[in-house]
């Protein structure tokens, strides 16, 4: 049994040297960046897919970095199959997005940066994938998170950018407040931070009650605001600022994904701790319908993307809510693959139409054919239409729901299935508006489309194609969003994707131990049965609705006849504007007043005594300010006061 | 019987006196100025020679009483030997400061006035009975009367010599009738013997007169130190005085009193501490509150320089302060104390001259000291003499360049600290803190920026600024010698006073008529300067001799 | 004098000789003075550095007194004082030293390309190397008076850099920042007498292992101590002479202003809070968590409502040297292993930021934030450091900032009963604040469109030659907390070991 | 048996001195003054020598002239006082043609432009309490 420790603790390291490179490049070499940016991906991804066909058990390699009195950081990693599935998964979007920038930003001086920034983030997811410490994944998760946030503020054209930008990294710094004080709590009980030393202490009730379900709900707390779930979901919208390689990297595969393997990596502190799954449940449930409502409204197809990525993830937290890990991560994976296809046709699409909005699409299944065919591919694994991936894995999460005993789970259920249906109807919603109908003239003057518009010739080619390397990722993106779901049936790829039993391998691997074979909970994840038509009815039901609402009048929004629901959808309940009143607000109006405090009442106190000091060095220097009689009168008044006091007190003390 | 006089023992004073009388006879007859100048200035080494030799010497005590052989009124042990040869180089020290004053000064007058305060100064070290001390007190003080009133046509001289001469004179009469009141109730004027008289108990009617004696002459005593309530006599007498007599004033008038306070409650009320212990410890607090709070006010320098001088004697006072407390009236305690108290006064007086020096220096002839917003960028011009005030202007302020002063209010807290009396080492600290703001202020403007020549036709004195560097940046010249010359004086021993004596010459010469700096002047407060660095560095040479002269 | 002695006196000897040199200096040659200075300084670098080589190899903990300097230097100064001059150094004093010297060195290098308005380079570069004099004295001293000594010999020279080289309210900066600190230092005197005069000696390493203190003597003796050490490092009540001598100071005065003045109150905390007086910090220590919690919170919130760059930068110290003071407080090793990290972080990084706010105030001539904006647009690199730099400021893992903050809020959490874990939780919750102050700030300085034309924005070659020590710091502190927290792991275990 | 008359005198006339010096506004009279301080101090002291010279002789220790010698003692100095302080009171009054003791200001008066050397004669005499500053 050949464990590859010390190769996967290379894995983060080849695109982390890959950005340390590229940043010392001077600016202007692009192609040189753009090299090294493929290059570290594209070994990551290889040397993850080496890891996996080796691969035959879980093990684990620790190198101690620091030691704090008895606490000690050690750089380690714990690898499994569910670890490497995902470092796949984000190998291969990284890959996608860094060819696929290389022509999407051809007119940015500042690639390089850029560059370098996406493959440190690639280095810090795949620190969090595969980190056996504590520590160490607290460190990926927040390189993560300024990652996403200097590459959120990267485009200068945009004025909302670095706002959305801060407001982002705030936001999950808030839930990764939750996030440190659950690491502490854990690595503070366990007495060290190493996962498999903390999992054994969980397992074995070392840490219990109270402090568990503390520690649970903080790195729940986490989870939520990098995940983008309810209550600190509100600024994954507003990073669409980014450039959109970014929003499919960071905002719709692989960062929000980190939350949810978190939890599938800590699994047994939540399944521990009482009641935190059901927190994680109810959370997902109203996550799931607020994601897919908003989307309905919403008039920029990123937006709307990045809503129906904060349902999607809800979907993947209510399966694990209930259980159903397994099931969690498989939609975890065709997610990645169809998120990140239908972000990187968006980003075809308006580099084509040249706006975000809609409302300047339209009939663009002829300009954009293949772009055309893999959205519709990506649209349809996202709806879950059978036999694409999206269907298995939301299948399975529905089965799984509707299969587990308890209120939470029946929750769940009820919550998916209407989200089946509202997600069915924005799909089509968006996939009809942005590729059929007429070609409507966007609001900004010099588009291509406009040119067509003019031209009253709809065949005619508008001047932006999709470059080639825009155009391969896409495709590529779009083969395992159809064919993964097929994965499901290899005997194989079942276990893969279990978390293995804690107990089983808590210690750590020395090179060349034995291993006990993990035992799995048995789950399985696919099912052929009559349960399946459930969710098909349901997403047909979407479909239609959608397509009846649009065939009215083809150039219209569907989301017209949403009537007075539709400003508080658009506005996504106001919960963003209520953020702002209960949060922002007070925060900074307290911080004026203490800085007010601080200066008049503490400085106060000081520049106070300095000028009383001298006050009162005034007063003397007056007394002083008579003739001689009053010297002398001093003198016999100064002896007499002594002998007085002299007589009365004698040496009384 | 004819009592046998030890007359070796009496050499320094017969030395000091001699010096008076030949000062006055030179210049009656040769009637130049140097020579008179010389001939005072090398009796008092004569004297600081004698009196070190016969301190070295075994003990020698003479006007004893016949009956009581122990009981005598001049003994001349360790204590005696170095009061008198710091008087003596005080003496010569505020000489070679006032070669500049004595241009407008009757030479002849003035040093014999000054020799005969030295005698004054040297008999009182030696004394050891209140009618010998009280007696040479008063010669140590009379002369100053004259000396301060020696400016002619100057009204703030003689106001500043009136208002000395009424306030030491109501102050002696309240020694005095302490002494008599003393003599009256314990029937003794010795100190050795008014301690075993008191240890053995004052009969009980007159007890509570035994206690209002006590106090007077302290009250008395308190006068000549300047210490609060009795000190209002100081700024007008320092301001009013030439600079070299209120250099005189201020250390060795000041040193008098702390020699007599010592004697009076060691030697003398050795037994009643737990009496006066409180007096002292209320005299220290509220000389040094009193002193540094008024000091922060003052618009002119030597009035600053005085007000400074009032609060250093709270210093000085304030480790007698411990007897106030039981635990401070051990044996140990009081030799802790006393040894304190007399380090403190010697860093002192050697920094007070050097900074009266320094003052002396830059306004040179026979100014006053004049305003504080005269000195603004002094520092530039003169950067020696700048530094030397700086480096003086610190010390006082007890803070590391100037590491004497450090020392002493170090050896201040360490001896209250040891004698159980922690809340008057809090008040000496926060004074210390108080102290810096006057120090600082004036040492920051000596090197700032100097005041663009506007046509004021006030004559200052000072040399005129130096025609300005080429102005390097929009900001007015920048400070010449730089507060470095300050930090860098602490580092490393000054170069030998000859190097100190004209201002450098690389400094261009100011507009004719400004007088250089004259060379005794410059000498005086080198070698001020040099021994303050010195003891700086090594303050146990002071706390040697300090522990060694414990009476 | 063995090896060891020579290179501690040579880290404390050069600089004084160098300022001397400097000073005395004839007046024509400017520029050549200040290159004798930063050789000076390059000099004392080089011997701190060389340090680390002459210690023993023994095991670190021999039996017997708890504090183990690698090698001591005793001669006799004062004896009716107590006073020798003691010097020693150890694993938790070496990195201070270091760090000490290299900020003075890259000061003394920054002045010879630019100057300060209000006076001459030579005498700003004499002053800052009596300056490090002083700081590298205060850590090697292992003499309870000598310590005082060094304490106080700082205070004068940073006045005169700040009162004569400052920016417009410098003098009345300048005049706060002496009085104040003076303030302490004569508490710190008192207390280090109340304790002498008890204990019969001074030395620390005696004193340190020895029961010779009673408890209320170590309360009183602590209790004086605290408030001198508060003042220093500034804990919240009594920080407010901390903004005005930043903000007034020049640049290189705020960088060893920050850098390393604040280390010296911490640094005094640790060798003689925790380890003279014991009893006194374990009866004081949950009133300087809530202190250090308040500062970290407080400094966080009036960061939040900063209008002025470098005013900002210097309450953000308030809030970082409010989490070294609750690893203190906790006095646990992690805690303490925090504190030293965490000093040495905070010097590295606040030294990088004062030296970047400097460059932006000498380009746009205004701190305020309301004016400056849009810095990456005509200033690339420079936006860029500032962005590195508030990012490490605000603790980001992986930057050396880090390391000390969490294991603050570790030690706190160990310690276990309600109150601490109550601070910890503050203390987590001031870290995220400080995220949000940060970044506001370069929402306003570096992002946005560019808001007013700079001078000369490229940065010129000295200026990326002084800075770049300190962002490889940053960087490789962050990697690698060993390299500080290795050495100090023995000695800060044994000093916790005498706590009660 | 203690007299008790001479101190009860020397009390009074010390009284009678203070009273003086703090009342008299000229500086001579104040002078005197204080030489009926200096009298009075001389009577106790020879009242005390007398009771202390009773005292020893009756025990046969003979040093019976001390109180003596102090009060000539007091008398050398108050006349060499008397002497230096008419000299200086002399001076003062050449100088402002008053020597009223009350107008010597202890403080330094307002900086005038020139107050380096105040001009011989003053043209008007300065009034009873200068403008307090």
């Amino acid at each position: 049994m050949t464990t590859h420790a010390p190769l996967a603790m290379l894995l983060p390291a080849i695109p982390f040297a890959a950005a340390l490179v590229t940043l010392l490049l001077p600016q202007r070499s692009r192609a040189v960046a753009a090299t090294l940016g493929i290059a570290g991906a594209a070994g990551a991804l290889a040397l993850t897919l080496v890891l996996l066909l080796t691969f035959d058990q879980p093990y684990g390699g620790y190198v101690e970095l620091v030691r704090f009195g008895e606490l000690a950081v050690s750089f380690g990693v714990r690898v499994d199959t569910a670890a490497l599935l995902v470092a796949v998964a984000t190998g291969v979007v990284a890959l996608a997005v860094q060819v696929y920038s290389v022509s999407y930003l051809h007119d940015d001086q500042r690639y390089a940066p850029y560059a370098a920034q996406v493959s440190l983030f690639t280095a810090a997811m795949l620190l969090v994938l595969v980190a056996g410490d504590l520590i160490v994944l607290l460190v990926g998760w927040e390189v993560m998170g300024i990652c996403s946030y200097l590459l959120i503020a990267h485009d200068r054209r945009l004025p909302a950018a670095p706002g959305a930008a801060v407001k982002a990294f705030l936001v999950t710094r808030v839930g990764d407040v939750g996030f440190w004080l659950g690491i502490i709590l854990l690595g503070v009980g366990a007495g060290s931070f190493r996962i498999a030393d903390v999992l054994a202490a969980v397992t074995a009730g070392e840490i219990s009650g109270t402090v568990l379900t503390v520690a649970a709900l903080g790195l729940l707390a986490g989870v939520a605001g990098k995940s983008a779930q309810f209550p600190l979901h509100t600024w994954l919208p507003d990073a669409m600022a980014g450039p959109t390689p970014i929003s499919a990297l960071i905002h719709a595969a692989t960062m929000v994904a980190a939350g949810i393997y978190v939890v599938f990596r800590l699994y047994p502190v939540f399944s521990g701790a009482t009641g935190v799954l059901a927190v994680l449940g109810v959370m997902a449930a109203v996550t799931m319908l607020l994601g897919a409502l908003a989307a309905t409204a919403a008039e920029d197809i990123k937006r709307v993307l990045a809503w129906s990525t904060v349902s999607q993830l809800a979907y993947m937290a209510g399966a694990l809510a209930i259980g159903a890990t397994a099931a969690a991560l498989f939609h975890l994976l065709t997610h990645a693959a169809f998120k990140a296809l239908l972000f990187l046709g968006a980003g075809i699409v308006i580099h084509a139409v040249g706006t975000n909005l809609m409302s300047g699409m339209g009939g663009l299944r002829r300009a954009l054919p293949a772009t055309f065919w893999s959205m519709t591919i990506g649209l349809a694994a996202l709806v879950g239409l059978p036999p694409l991936a999206g269907f298995w894995s939301k299948d399975a999460i529905l089965y799984a729901a509707s299969g587990t005993a308890g209120w939470v789970a029946a929750l769940v259920f009820a919550a998916g299935l209407a989200t089946v249906v509202v997600t069915a109807w924005y799909a089509t919603r968006l996939w009809l508006r942005t590729f059929f109908g007429a070609p409507r003239p966007s609001s900004q003057e010099g588009s291509p489309l406009q040119a067509m518009a003019v031209s009253g010739d709809p065949s005619s080619k508008p001047v932006h194609g999709a470059p080639p390397l825009m155009l391969w990722p896409v495709v590529a993106l779009a083969v395992p969003s159809a064919l993964l779901g097929f994965a499901a049936f290899a005997e194989a790829f079942v276990p893969w994707l279990q978390t293995p039993d804690p107990v089983e391998w808590a210690g750590e691997y020395v090179a060349g131990a034995q291993a006990p074979v993990p035992v799995l909970a048995e789950q399985e994840l696919l099912h052929i049965g009559v349960f399946m038509v459930v969710p098909v009815a349901a997403v047909a039901l979407g479909i239609v609705l959608a397509w009846a609402m649009w065939r009215r009048d083809t150039a219209a929004d569907p989301a017209r006849l949403l009537g007075p629901v539709r400003p508080v959808f658009a506005h996504a309940f106001y919960l963003d504007q209520v953020q702002h009143a209960v949060v922002v607000r007070p925060v900074t109006a307290f911080a004026r007043a203490v800085r007010r405090t601080d200066e008049v009442v503490v400085d106060g106190a000081v520049e106070g005594t300095g000028r009383g000091t001298l006050g009162i060095g005034a007063l003397l220097a007056r007394a002083h300010r008579g003739a001689v009689p009053r010297a002398v009168a001093a003198v016999l008044g100064g002896a007499l006061l002594f002998g007085i006091v002299a007589v009365t007190l004698g040496g009384a003390w | 019987m004819i009592q046998t006089i030890d007359h070796v023992a009496l050499l320094p004073a017969y030395l000091a006196a001699a010096t008076a009388v030949l000062a006055l006879v030179t210049d009656l007859a040769l009637a130049r100025r140097q020579v008179t100048v010389a001939v005072t200035a090398t009796g008092a080494a004569a004297t600081a020679v004698a009196a070190w030799v016969v301190g070295t010497g075994p003990v020698r005590e003479t006007f004893c009483l016949p009956a009581a052989p122990d009981a005598c009124s001049y003994v001349a042990d360790q204590t005696s030997a170095l009061m008198a040869v710091l008087f003596a180089l005080l003496t010569l020290g505020v000489l070679g400061l006032s070669t500049g004053a004595l241009r407008s000064l009757p030479t002849g007058e003035y040093c014999f006035l000054l020799a005969a305060s030295m005698t004054g100064g040297v008999a009182l070290a030696y004394s050891r009975d209140l009618i010998t001390l009280i007696v040479a007190l008063e010669t140590l003080t009379l002369p100053l009367y004259a000396l301060v009133g020696l400016k002619r046509r100057s009204l703030a001289s003689a106001q500043g010599a009136v208002t000395l001469f009424v306030v030491s004179v109501v102050a002696t009469s309240v020694t005095l009738l302490g002494a008599a009141l003393l003599y009256a109730s314990t029937g003794v004027v010795h100190l050795n013997q008014l301690a075993a008289a008191l240890t053995g108990g004052v009969p009980a009617e007159l007890q509570t007169l035994a206690t209002v004696s006590v106090v007077l002459i302290l009250a008395g005593l308190a006068f000549k130190v300047a210490a609060v309530p009795f000190h209002a006599w100081a700024p007008a007498a320092y301001d009013g005085a030439p600079v070299p007599v209120a250099a005189y004033l201020s250390t060795a008038s000041k040193l008098g009193g702390v020699v007599a306070v010592l004697y009076v409650v060691v030697l003398g009320l050795r037994p009643w501490l737990d009496v006066i212990g409180w007096v002292l410890a209320a005299l220290a607090i509220a000389t040094m509150t009193v002193g540094n709070l008024v000091a922060l006010r003052q618009r002119r320098v030597v009035r600053l320089l005085a007000w400074s001088s009032v609060a250093q004697a709270g210093y000085i006072l304030a480790p007698l302060g411990v007897f106030a407390v039981a635990s401070g009236r051990t044996d140990e305690a009081l030799t802790l104390a006393v040894t304190a108290t007399i380090a403190y006064a010697i860093f002192y007086v050697v920094i007070e001259l050097a900074a009266f020096g320094s003052v002396a220096a830059m306004r040179g002839g026979d100014a006053d000291g004049g305003e504080i917003e005269a000195y603004r960028g002094a520092a530039r011009r003169a950067p020696l003499v700048g530094a030397a005030f700086t480096l003086a202007l610190i010390g006082l302020a007890g803070l590391p360049p100037g590491l004497a002063g450090m020392f002493a209010k170090v050896a201040v807290i360490r001896a209250l600290l040891g004698g159980g009396a922690g809340w008057l080492a809090l008040i000496v600290a926060i004074n210390a803190v108080i102290g810096l703001v006057y120090y600082l202020r004036v040492a920051a403007l000596l090197y700032s920026t100097p005041p663009e020549p506007e046509p004021a036709p006030a004559a200052v004195p000072v040399p005129a600024p130096a025609p300005a560097p080429a102005p390097e940046s929009t900001r007015v010249t920048a400070p010449v010698g730089g507060p470095a010359a300050a930090a860098a004086a602490e580092q490393e021993p000054r170069p030998g006073p000859a190097a100190g004596l004209a201002v450098p010459a690389e400094e261009p010469e100011g507009p004719p008529g400004s007088s250089a700096v004259p060379w005794a002047v410059a000498a005086a407060l080198a070698g001020a300067t040099l021994v303050a660095i010195v003891i700086g560095f090594a303050p146990q040479l002071v706390l040697d001799l300090a522990t060694l002269a414990v009476p | 004098m063995s090896a060891g002695q020579m290179l501690l006196v040579a880290t404390l000897a050069v600089p004084a000789l160098g300022a001397a040199v400097v000073a005395l200096l004839p007046r024509r040659i400017e520029q050549g003075a200040r290159v004798t200075g930063t050789v000076a300084a390059a000099l004392a670098f080089l011997a701190s550095a060389l340090l680390y080589l002459g210690r023993d190899w023994s095991p670190m903990i021999a039996l017997g007194t708890p504090v183990q300097p690698w090698y001591q230097l005793q001669l006799d100064w004062v004896p009716w004082l107590n006073l020798q001059f003691h010097l020693g150094v150890d694993g938790i004093s070496y990195p201070l030293v270091v760090l000490t010297t290299l900020l003075t060195f890259l000061c003394c290098l920054f002045t010879i390309y630019r100057v300060p308005e209000g006076g001459r380079g030579r005498s700003l570069v004499a002053l800052l190397l009596v300056t490090e004099v002083g700081i590298v004295g205060t850590f090697l001293a292992f003499d309870l008076v000598l310590f005082f000594i060094f304490f106080e010999v700082v205070l004068l020279p940073m006045f005169a850099i700040i009162a004569f080289w400052g920016g417009e309210r410098r003098r009345h900066a300048a005049r706060k920042f002496a009085f104040y600190t003076l303030f302490g230092s004569v508490l710190l005197l008192v207390g280090v007498f109340v304790v002498v005069g008890s204990a019969g000696t001074a030395d620390i390493v005696a004193l340190t292992a020895g029961e010779a203190l009673t408890r209320p003597i170590q309360l009183t003796a602590f209790t004086l101590f605290a408030v001198a050490f508060a003042v220093k490092s500034p804990l919240w009540p009594l920080h407010t002479w901390l903004p005005d001598a930043h903000t007034e100071a020049p640049t290189v005065g705020s960088v060893i202003l920050a850098g390393v003045l604040l280390k010296m109150g911490t640094y005094g905390l640790i060798r003689i809070g925790v380890g003279v007086t014991p009893e006194g910090i374990a009866w004081a220590a949950p009133v300087l968590g809530v202190l250090a919690v308040a500062a970290i919170i407080i400094g966080a919130l009036v960061c939040l409502a900063q209008t002025e760059l470098k005013r900002l930068i210097a309450y953000s110290s308030v809030g970082h040297m409010g989490f070294v003071l609750l690893g203190i407080a906790t006095l646990s090793v992690a805690g303490l292993q925090a504190a030293l990290i965490g000093n040495i972080a905070h010097g590295i990084i606040t030294g990088l930021l004062f030296f970047l706010a400097g460059a932006i105030k000498d380009r746009a001539h205004t701190g305020e934030l309301a004016r400056l904006g849009g810095l990456r647009e005509n200033a690339p690199v420079l936006a860029g450091l500032l962005g590195f730099g508030a990012i490490a400021s605000l603790g980001l893992p992986g930057l050396a900032g880090f390391w000390g903050e969490i294991f603050a809020v570790v030690a706190a959490f160990q310690r276990g009963d309600t109150l601490w874990v109550v601070l910890g939780v503050a203390a987590a919750v001031g870290a995220a604040l400080t995220a949000a102050y940060f970044l506001r700030l370069l929402r306003r300085v570096t992002h946005g469109p560019a808001a007013l034309q700079l001078t000369a924005p490229g940065l010129t070659r000295p200026e990326l030659v002084a800075w770049s020590p300190l962002v490889l710091l940053a960087l490789a502190l962050g990697l690698l907390p060993a390299l500080v927290l290795g050495m100090a792991y023995d000695p800060v275990t044994a000093l916790a070991g005498v706590v009660p | 048996m203690r007299p008790v008359i001479p101190y009860v005198i020397a009390a009074l006339l010390f009284g009678i001195g203070v009273y003086g010096v703090l009342r008299r506004r000229h500086a001579i009279l104040l002078l005197m003054a204080v030489e009926l301080m200096l009298n009075a101090v001389n009577i106790v002291l020879v009242t005390a020598a007398t009771t202390v010279q009773a005292t020893l002789a009756a025990a046969g220790v003979g040093t019976p002239y001390t109180g003596h010698v102090f009060a000539l003692f007091i008398i050398v100095i108050a006349a060499a006082e008397v002497g230096v302080g008419l000299a200086i009171v002399l001076q003062l009054f050449r100088l402002r043609s008053s020597a009223a003791v009350d107008t010597v200001p202890l403080s330094d008066p307002d900086p005038p432009p020139d107050a380096a050397h105040a001009t011989a004669a003053e043209p008007d005499p300065p009034t009873a309490e200068a403008v307090p500053r």
